[in-house]
């Protein structure tokens, strides 16, 4: 047979590619891109951006972003959009917040109730998966666009967060909840903690699960991944409620961090997870991203409000420079693709 | 703490985080720059030159976790003090707390935050007040009757829960009057004119807007003459906080009756002379009062 | 000699990252003549014609229309030299109207620079008068057959009035008596002066309405020559490099106990009260018009869609099917029709798309087993001899053969016992097409029960042990193997003869 | 021949859906859902909401989010997106504002320069253009996708109408430009009859111009329209003018509402453009949208922001139901697609 003399013919061009250089640093350009930011930014701080101390502050800052960054590639994957992961975070911190509060807290939510601390955490990442579900269950069942279904929850579970707490921070938390936050273990911040194990079991279920390649199967052609005896409504349902879980935990990490359960907390937030994301290669097209690119991307984030603070550019300034710095590193990382 | 080794120059950027030399750095975070706290932030840029320390300004978009992150930032860096104007007062306690942990001298600006260990000083004024001295001029100039209306800023928003408190403390003082609504305009005066003028509809007969800052009563101001019903007091009172230099006209022109004046550049100066103080050793009183005054037609020229 | 060449193509030379697409080929086409350009699937033909319009820019050659040198940019270049091509894949503007379709991108404009909606349509009703298609210019795009969107496509094609008609495989969605109208048309066209470049895959039409044929191979120009002097073998061997001994290698099965059975299945217009009953080691074909309904009778019994009423059986026992993944669970596969609709996953690998649907299979536990998928793919790779440069490739750089040999291994990794297949060669060149015939025959003796729907006539006759045809949603009548004629086909298609 | 059989058969069909009431009521859905609401809240608020003056309050309030919408109507027929409006109109409004100053403002941005308000106005529709090109150019020749493109602008756009107005509102406008925002003419306030010009325009550019038409086209079937000789790029460069210079006339008319040209202005707009225009029926998968739809999703929230507010709905309970509102009006609407 004719076909038959290309196999071996092609084969050692399959091996060649895996061993190519240029082709490594177009994969990985996004690395370089954030390399040559650290750089840069090392030299106009005269060396105080890369001080241990900084890079531990800007890993930190950003490990809320990068925790919902990695739920928000499979969202992307599959041509969706979270918008509500914001407000998702503010409700999570405040029913976290409101069941870990000390008795001798100010204003307390329940007073009267002690539960341990693992209760807030659960039900912080049960209101985050619960208003997850209620997502998916509108992209699924309702075939609502998800910008819109998520718009909604955006504004509804906005002002569900101020219904709950009144408009007021929650404040005065027990030691335990506030550690998650403000704590370390074996000397690493926990909320760095918790980035990297995000990270690692999202990297898992995308690339090892059959969750992950369904993830990929249904952005890649939903309507052949149905064919294929995918069942897209639930496979999108888990997405959802992954990411909303995801968000709740950054609630948490959020609301310990600043040691109150603030129903501001958030606002804004899903425009920099979904820049991160974007920035670390998940493409709008669907279909494509990975989890190690978003990790660079939400780093790359950190990296910019970090560096611009230490510069002492102007806030007005920083917006302009910040919007710009995103452009140009998608600029740069989309025509590795020409 | 480690000092820079550039020029004096405030700006530049060669200032920030180096070691070496003699001068003083101080970070600034602020939760938003709107149009008061520019006002502040212009007052402490204007204070550190005049002294010949370098002022390093940001802003955290509101945003409670990114103005801890940028304490973080200064304390790495190396600054000498830090100035916040809180984001959330009740959650401050982390970025004193990072600050006494490292030994950075740390002042509370403007928004005084809930808990305040001693020797962490606060330099500022009284939102209850703000609101409570508005609404008694505006009660005396309705002679304690009618209905009154609410614009309240952000609604999650400290200065914002405090000036309502002060408006509704005064109208439970005066049996004649009553709250018959209140919305979030934001801050915006976009806002504040579209409230008002849906309020006019509703038909309810409205005899004071407390406003719980300027831009949104200048909004509810445009709202009312639209509408064709006149200001002050045959009219709707209208009241605001902050006379910004729009309010001033505005006042001027007849139409704003009463705003409160915070004394943005007192509060400025004076957040980095309290830095200062603590910089050189010495001791600060834990609240440096700069108060608030009532503006009206009668004394409005000293504000101008 | 040169003048009568009114396109000449020469030294064209493309490549793709990592791909020689074109190297150094060549092409002249003379005026009022039909050329067909042949050659397997990635051969190059599709990408020699997209350079000619101005879809992609070449690396280096000549262009050379009536004489002199062009230079094309872009479509629109291509166009207004007087060069139209039908496209190899349909693409409908499906909220548009058939007009708007016709004229988008040269609407007439009223006094007032508007677009002349009115006059459009006239143009519209116009054209198919003269070319007798019969379309209703006003309808809605998406609500049209597929056969009718490429009637449109033709339309469009002959409405410019071009020097040269590029024909890119135009009746892989159509069938005879779309292709009869289209071979009127075409030699209308002809004796106008037009030059046609046609493109197929289908022996039989190229003698047929050819003058003269190239071929390609693997991007390189391998002959041109006068369709007079050839016969279909010669083609054949010129085009695949090899004797080509047997077209539909059907061999004999051992045919079983009933496998599947349908009973009074319903679904909308296209599927009407289908009975029958399908065995073990048997291939039954599906015949039909297009818009016959036999797309919808695969797809309902797979779940697709959900079935109004109707019952199905797989080994006696009466199944539930509300979606695909209950079909495959009961032994069914679907091959479909429309690769790129509802087939590849573009943007993911090779391997990706070969895993789809058996998955399940190589993820114990929830965990896949990098291992053994990396196994079975490789194994697929080989026995369907795939050609790609590796399992990592991007799908959508395959050339469509190639694409479609991964969606069968995509199926048999399910291991099925009832293999549904729909147009399954279609577009598909003729080395690859009898490997696929050999496959689906290996399969049959493998005790495995298959469907399939075939709007080829010759596959239809020659891979078929029971031909079941079916008019406007209804099976009209069920033929065996050996009293199996084209014609008797076509009059049960045709709603002409009674059920049998 | 058999083939003529079909053009009968299905020509009927088309004449047959022109006059069928059932497809009428599922067309103009979205309308009917307005009128639903209108009379929900004429019946809430003892018909204060259906008083002449405030159904005009009611269309003045949205008339800078509808000018908008129209143009978002073609943005995302052709499957993209603008997050950068509300920005836009924050900078024309201070360009606009800066160049509208009386001698007497207590700040004056140029002082002793007096030009016409005409050169006002068109500052401020260079400035939404300008911007508009900006996001056209990034992704058309950078390809970047449109949702970072504009999230870039709209985050640089804010900063730099920060920086233009020193982060203070631009006050005193002469009273020529102040009529674009209050005045009226034969009795119709200027920003409703700006408002019914724009949706003039826009339908007729979307209805009738070979431009409208490509824009479907590219929405419908990209492959389609480039095959066609239509340029892509112009098309959609074209299109991100557009709403650039729509959503700095809005800019204009909001500042001339109020009287001043604020930075802070159109904060958040971006959201409720996009909810009227899909509301309207713009679908996010592409190809499909009208402007009037646009309109009435624009006067549905519109409707909801006055009732809310009429009602005397606390501000935490508006967002609940302001959410709630626009997700159960997509639903009600995608049903009639079953
Ligand atoms: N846009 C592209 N990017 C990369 N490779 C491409 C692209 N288009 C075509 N190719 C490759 O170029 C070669 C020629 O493809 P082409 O589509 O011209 O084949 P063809 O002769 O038309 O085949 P078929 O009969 O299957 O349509 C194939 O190897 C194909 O994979
Ligand atoms: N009006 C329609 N709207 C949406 N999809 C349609 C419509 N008509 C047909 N289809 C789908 O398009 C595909 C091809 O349609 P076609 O007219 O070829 O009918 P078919 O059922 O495939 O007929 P056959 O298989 O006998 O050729 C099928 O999947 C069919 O379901
Ligand atoms: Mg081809
Ligand atoms: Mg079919």
């Amino acid at each position: 047979m004719s076909t038959t003399t290309n196999a071996p013919a092609e084969a050692p061009s399959s091996t060649a590619a895996r061993f190519n250089l240029g082709a490594f640093a177009k994969k990985y350009l996004i690395v370089l891109i954030l390399i040559g930011l650290v750089i840069l930014l090392t030299i106009l701080t005269d060396g105080a951006f890369i001080k241990t101390q900084n890079l531990i502050n800007v890993i930190r800052q950003v490990s809320a972003i990068g925790i919902i960054a990695a739920g928000m590639v499979f969202v992307i994957i599959t041509l969706g959009i979270d918008l509500s992961v914001g407000s998702i975070v503010a409700m999570s911190a405040v029913v976290g917040a409101s069941l870990a509060q000390t008795a001798d807290a100010a204003v307390i939510k329940f007073p009267g109730l002690d539960v341990p601390v693992i209760v807030a955490v659960l039900a912080g990442l049960a209101v985050g998966a619960g208003a997850g579900f209620v997502n998916g269950f509108l992209i699924t069942k309702f075939k609502i666009a998800p910008f819109i279904a998520t718009l909604g929850m955006m504004t509804a579970g906005r002002g569900a967060a101020y219904i709950f707490s009144n408009g007021r921070p929650i404040s005065t938390l027990k030691d335990g909840y506030n550690w998650i936050g403000q704590g370390s273990l074996l000397g690493v911040p926990v909320p760095i903690l918790l980035f990297a194990i995000v990270v690692l079991i999202a990297s898992v279920m995308l690339n090892r699960t059959r969750f992950g390649r369904y993830t990929y199967a249904i952005g890649g052609n939903e309507q052949a991944a149905r064919v294929s005896g995918i069942n897209i409504d639930r496979v999108k349902l888990g997405i959802y409620v992954f990411i909303g879980t995801l968000a709740g935990l950054a609630g948490l990490v959020l609301s310990a961090r600043i040691g109150s359960g603030n129903p501001t907390l958030g606002t804004g937030l899903e425009l920099d997870v979904i820049a991160a994301t974007v920035i670390g290669g998940t493409s709008f097209a669907g279909g494509i991203g990975t989890i190690w690119g978003s990790v660079v991307g939400a780093l790359i984030i950190g990296s910019i409000n970090n560096g611009l603070d230490l510069l002492n550019v102007s806030p007005f300034w920083q917006q302009v420079v910040k919007g710009l710095i995103i452009v140009v590193a998608i600029i740069i990382d989309e025509r590795k693709n020409r | 703490s480690s000092t820079d080794g550039g020029g004096s120059d405030t700006s530049s950027s060669d200032s920030t985080g180096g070691s070496g030399g003699g001068d003083v750095t101080i970070g600034a975070t602020f939760p938003i720059l709107d149009q008061f706290l520019q006002t502040v932030a212009d007052a402490m840029q204007s204070k550190a030159d005049e002294l010949g320390v370098t002022l390093n300004v940001v802003a955290a978009d509101e945003q409670t976790d990114t103005q801890l992150g940028q304490v973080e930032n200064f304390i790495a860096q190396g600054v000498d003090a830090i100035l916040v104007i809180p984001v959330d007062t009740d959650a401050a306690g982390p970025m004193t707390q990072a600050a006494q942990d490292a030994g950075v001298p740390l002042v509370y600006v403007n928004r005084k935050p809930s808990d305040l260990p001693a020797g962490v000083p606060y330099v500022g004024s009284d939102s209850l007040y703000a609101g409570t001295v508005e609404m008694q001029a505006l009660a005396e100039m309705a002679g304690g009757e009618g209905n009154v209306v609410i614009l309240i800023g952000d609604p999650a928003n400290e200065a914002a829960v405090q000036r309502t408190q002060g408006c509704k403390d005064v109208v439970d003082e005066n049996p004649g009057m009553t709250v018959t609504k209140e919305q979030a305009g934001n801050w915006y005066r976009e806002e504040g004119q579209n409230i008002m003028e849906n309020w006019i509809q509703s038909g309810d007969d409205i005899k004071v807007v407390c406003a719980n800052n300027d831009e949104m009563a200048l909004g509810a101001i445009n709202a009312i003459k639209a509408a064709g019903i006149s200001l002050g007091a045959d009219g709707i009172l209208v009241g605001g906080v902050d006379a910004t230099s729009d309010a001033l006209a505005s006042m001027e022109a007849g139409e704003l009756s009463v705003t409160v004046f915070q004394d943005a550049a007192g509060q400025g100066a004076g957040g980095v002379d309290a830095a200062m103080t603590l910089i050189g050793g010495g001791i600060v009183d834990d609240y440096v009062d700069i108060p608030y005054q009532l503006v009206t037609p009668d004394n409005m020229a000293d504000f101008q | 000699m040169a003048d009568e060449f009114i396109l000449r193509m020469a030294n064209i030379t493309k490549t793709f990252p990592g791909v020689v697409a074109l190297d150094d080929v060549k092409l002249d086409v003379r005026a009022g003549t039909v050329h067909a350009l042949m050659g397997e699937n990635g051969a190059g033909k599709s990408t020699l014609m997209k350079v000619l319009i101005g879809m992609y820019q070449k690396d280096s050659g000549t262009v050379t229309l009536e004489g002199r040198e062009v230079e094309v940019h872009d479509t629109k270049g291509g166009l207004n030299l007087g060069i139209s091509m039908i496209h190899q894949e349909l693409s409908p503007v499906p909220e548009m109207t058939v007009a708007e379709n016709i004229y988008l991108g040269r609407e007439p404009l009223n006094r007032f620079k508007l677009v002349d909606k009115a006059l459009m349509r006239r143009m519209a009703q116009e054209l198919f008068d003269e070319w007798n298609i019969p379309l209703n210019p006003g309808m809605q795009m998406k609500a049209l057959t597929v056969a009718s969107m490429q009637l449109v496509e033709i339309a469009k094609a002959i409405s410019y009035d071009a020097k040269v008609i590029i024909m890119d495989e135009p009746t892989s969605a159509i069938t005879e008596r779309e292709v009869d109208l289209l071979f009127a048309m075409i030699r209308r066209l002809r004796d106008r002066g037009t030059a046609i470049i046609y493109i197929s895959h289908k022996m039989d039409e190229i003698f047929q309405i050819a003058d003269e044929v190239t071929i390609f191979r693997d991007g390189q120009w391998v002959l041109t020559q006068s369709t007079a002097e050839m016969t279909q073998q010669s083609l054949i061997t010129a085009m695949v490099g090899r004797e080509l001994t047997q077209m539909f290698p059907k061999e004999h099965a051992e045919i079983g106990e009933v496998l599947l059975e349908v009973k009074n299945l319903n679904r909308g217009r296209l599927v009407k009260d289908v009975s029958f009953t399908l065995r073990r080691g048997e291939i039954l074909g599906l015949a039909g018009l297009v818009g016959a309904g036999r797309t919808e009778v695969l797809e309902t019994i797979f779940g697709v869609h959900r079935a109004e009423s109707g019952e199905i059986l797989v080994d006696g026992k009466p199944v539930q099917i509300k979606q695909p993944k209950d079909a495959i669970n009961a032994g069914m596969a679907l091959l479909t029709e429309d690769r790129r609709a509802t087939g590849i996953m573009g943007v993911l690998s090779v391997r990706d798309n070969m895993l789809a649907a058996a998955l399940r299979r190589y993820s114990p536990g929830g965990f896949v087993d990098a291992k053994r998928l990396e196994e079975a793919a490789e194994e697929q790779r080989k026995a369907l001899a795939i050609k790609t440069p590796s399992l990592d490739q991007l799908i959508k750089n395959l050339s469509g053969g190639n694409q479609q040999k991964v969606l069968v291994s995509r199926w048999l990794l399910t291991l099925p016992d009832i293999l549904m297949i729909d147009e399954p060669t279609r577009g598909i060149d003729v080395g690859a097409k009898s490997e696929i015939h050999r496959l689906i025959s290996t399969m049959a003796k493998e005790g495995k029960a298959i469907l399939m729907v075939s709007s080829e006539m010759p596959e239809i006759l020659g891979m078929s042990d029971r031909v079941l045809v079916m008019h406007e949603g209804e099976v009209t009548g069920e033929v065996p193997r050996a009293e199996a004629t084209q014609d008797k086909i076509m009059q049960l298609a045709t709603g002409t003869e009674a059920a049998a």
